[in-house]
């Protein structure tokens, strides 16, 4: 069996639970427990160690979806899962500027740990106090566009665009394989 | 383009971030709500009050406590360095799009040394004091015309401001979700690196931004308290000096791993693997 | 209006409009012998884009003109018709840069095959037209010259 | 990202305002384009550029013909004022125009920290 590990990352609320959900065909093995801190407020269920979905597209081939918590006390489990990762793809709600710090520093921790290739998805484009892109960008620290990572637009709930998403994750990939490693 | 929210959510000095690495121009409205508010910076009788800043390409060129434009024509009569009705006739004359500041500069009027001062009392003051701000909502406007009669003609990047504002800063409050955590450490922001000097702490704890000592031994090391090594690093981070970055608290519960994770060894992915993947995608 | 009626016919009675190429090289040369070759090529640039935007205002163009309409006014008014300062066989747009594709220009003529000479008032004088033809501030190099192998004087103009 | 020649207009300008006894400033390419000033009415910015790439490049030759070295500044003393070339950089020609009350010393101290900080927005 030949797999690819994909890391899907971001902060609290951004939507990883769902966005794995929505493009993995088995039932997705998740370790939700009850929230009782201050994202009980946010959603019912928030992940504790990490949501995993797989997507099989070959008798011997498959993707694996892992999601990390999106809090900081459970960054031992980024740590964990972002060193055996192929790529990651992080989720930012770009209707949540006060996530955008937290987004900040998830991404200099993989960024610190790995230099797989990634993309960014920002999800609920669509509220209406949603970032413009290019803003939430900055707000990220990419200050130039052109030397930033590709960044997606995903609803996590469509399995279509949550799929685009994916691609973008491949196409980086396949550029990756373009350019020799050193 | 417009952007409105809570400080409690984009804190002051983010937004100010925002803006300089953005190299943003239009007018940022801040309007303090709640009690919170401090005296000072806004007493009980003003609290409905707007502040308004206005920047050019990521430098605040002018700010005010009224949308009148006659705060620095204000200014410059309480110092008493020319009466009004004086200022109200050279307001005609100032050719329009220069600052007014630079205009009564060019004709004589006031100094360099008196533009500057002008300047530091109207922007660097009064942003410093809304950094004290508890409560309050924000909206940032990008597409205004600059204040000519507002303007001294200097301008400041946003990151010059918020510097000496957050070192003059009593009240945390707002920002202590935002201070970086003990337990992270901090490391170089490569994109940019502002011209601006640090102080001896500051620069002390810039020269330890090696991505792998956490606040906490920063803090022992330099004697201080925590919460003053964080301080410190939140200045660097909002100036764009560092960046955080968490540093895991090693794996105590590996039992949560799944066992795929841990057989699967990390070998390249074939090119013909990522082709039959994006074919598949392209049909969901 | 012809290119040709813009010349004044009767500067000179006996003589006529036109200098020799050999005494136009030794005011170049001259200068570059005062002045240094790179202030001598800054003032004969300035002096080209002068000239360039005068020529601009007396062939009535204006910014936004198509750019075969332009090319063919320049053609008119710098080639054997007008002035003589050189053929220019065609301006191309590339990406965003215009190619101004000359030959037999005065700046290169009389110069030996391999000279490191290169253009200098006519490359103000194009970019001159071609300012007030754009509306652009534009930014010119040579990027091919007839004394290093090519067909052409290439020069290329890019906004900035 | 390429030059900013806002940010360089504000730079400038901040220049101009906020130091003593300046009147006007310019910056541009060793070509003699403009790339950005802030000058009293009634100069025009693309001669200035060409006379002040010009003038710098002059004083280079007569810095190495008249065994001077290098250039790091060109200074016309008027009976009105002073007229200050300095280079920036490979890129770029600082000009500094000064009234007659300047203090030398001071102007010089200001333009080497102006010129410090263009070159960062030069790169």
């Amino acid at each position: 069996m030949e797999i690819m590990r994909l890391v899907v990352t971001g902060p609290v609320g951004a939507g990883k639970s769902t966005f794995i959900r929505s493009v993995s065909e088995i039932e997705v093995v998740d370790t939700d427990r009850r929230a009782t801190d201050e994202t009980a407020q946010l959603k019912a269920k928030t992940t504790v160690a990490l949501d995993f979905g797989r997507l099989q597209f070959g008798p011997d081939m498959a993707l694996h979806l892992y999601g990390t918590p999106g809090q900081f006390r459970f960054d031992f489990m980024w740590d964990i899962l972002i060193r055996k990762a192929h790529a990651y793809i992080m989720l930012v709600p770009a209707n949540r500027p006060a996530e955008f710090r937290n987004a900040r520093r998830i991404n200099s921790f993989m960024q610190q740990r790995s230099a797989v290739p990634m993309v960014i998805g920002m999800t609920h484009m669509d509220c209406e106090d949603a970032w413009e892109m290019e803003n939430v960008a900055i707000a990220l620290g990419y200050l130039d566009l052109s030397k930033a990572p590709p960044i997606v637009t995903v609803d996590a709930q469509d399995p279509a665009s949550s799929g685009q998403a994916l691609m973008a994750v491949v196409r980086q990939l396949m550029q990756a394989h373009l350019k020799p490693r050193h | 383009m417009v952007i409105s929210g809570y400080l409690s959510d984009f804190s002051l000095p983010e937004i100010l971030q925002f803006l300089d690495e953005g190299s943003k121009s239009g007018l940022l409205a801040v309007q303090p709500s709640g009690l919170g508010a401090r005296a000072g910076v806004a007493s009980s009788t003003a609290l409905s009050r707007h502040y308004f800043i206005w920047f050019n390409e990521g430098r605040i060129i002018a700010a005010a406590d009224q949308q009148d434009y006659r705060g620095l024509v204000r200014m410059i009569a309480q110092r008493k360095w020319m009466d009004e009705s004086k200022l109200r006739q050279l307001i005609s004359q100032c050719p329009s799009g220069s600052a007014f500041g630079s205009f009564l500069k060019s004709q004589n009027l006031l100094s360099a040394d008196q533009l500057r001062l002008l300047f530091s009392t109207q922007v660097i003051r009064q942003i410093c004091a809304l950094f004290e701000l508890v409560n309050g909502s924000y909206q940032f406007v990008g597409t205004v015309q600059p204040p000519f009669l507002e303007m001294t003609g200097l301008s400041a990047p946003a990151k010059e401001v918020i510097l000496p504002g957050l070192r003059a800063l009593d009240n945390w409050s707002t920002l202590a979700e935002k201070l970086p955590s003990s337990s992270s450490s901090l490391i170089q922001n490569l994109q940019s690196q502002p011209e601006l000097r640090l102080n001896a702490q500051e620069a002390q704890v810039q020269g330890l931004t090696d991505g792998r000592m956490p606040l906490q031994q920063i803090a022992k090391q330099m004697a201080l308290p925590l919460e003053t090594v964080q301080k410190i690093a939140f200045r660097l981070i909002v100036t764009g000096f560092a960046e955080e970055v968490p540093l895991a608290t090693e794996a105590e519960a590996r039992a949560d791993t799944p066992a795929e994770l841990e057989s699967a060894g990390t070998t390249g992915i074939r090119q013909g693997f990522l082709e039959r993947l994006m074919g598949y995608l392209n049909q969901i | 209006m012809t290119a040709s009626t813009l010349i004044a016919n009767q500067i000179r009675p006996e003589l006529g409009d036109f200098g020799s190429i050999v005494c136009f090289k030794a005011v170049v040369t001259g200068i570059e012998e005062a002045l240094g070759e790179k202030a001598a090529l800054i003032a004969l640039i300035a002096a080209g884009r002068v000239r360039g935007k005068q020529l601009a205002s007396a062939l009535n163009i204006q910014s936004g003109m198509p750019l075969e309409q332009i090319t063919s006014a320049m053609q008119g008014a710098l080639g054997q018709a007008g002035t003589r300062l050189c053929v220019i066989d065609k301006i191309v747009m590339v990406d965003d840069a215009y190619q101004v594709f000359c030959r037999e220009t005065i700046c290169s003529s009389g110069e030996p095959q391999g000279s490191p000479r290169s253009l200098s008032y006519t490359m103000g004088a194009l970019q001159g037209v071609l300012e007030i033809a754009t509306g652009k501030r534009l930014r010119g190099a040579q990027v091919e010259s007839v004394l290093r192998g090519s067909n052409h004087d290439v020069a290329e103009f890019k906004e900035y | 990202m390429g030059i900013n020649s806002a940010k360089l207009g504000a730079v400038l300008q901040n220049f101009a305002t906020g130091t003593s006894d300046v009147q006007g400033v310019a910056l541009v390419t060793p070509d003699g384009l403009p790339l950005a000033s802030s000058l009293p009415g009634g100069m025009d910015e693309e001669r200035v550029s060409a006379m002040s790439a010009a003038m710098l490049s002059l004083g280079e030759r007569i810095g190495t013909e008249l065994t001077r070295g290098g250039i790091d500044r060109i200074l016309v003393e008027g009976e009105d004022g002073y007229a200050i070339l300095t280079s920036c950089g490979q890129d770029a020609v600082f000009l500094v125009l000064a009234s007659k009350s300047a203090k030398q010393g001071v102007l010089m101290l200001e333009i080497k920290r102006a010129v410090s900080e263009l070159k960062l927005l030069l790169i």
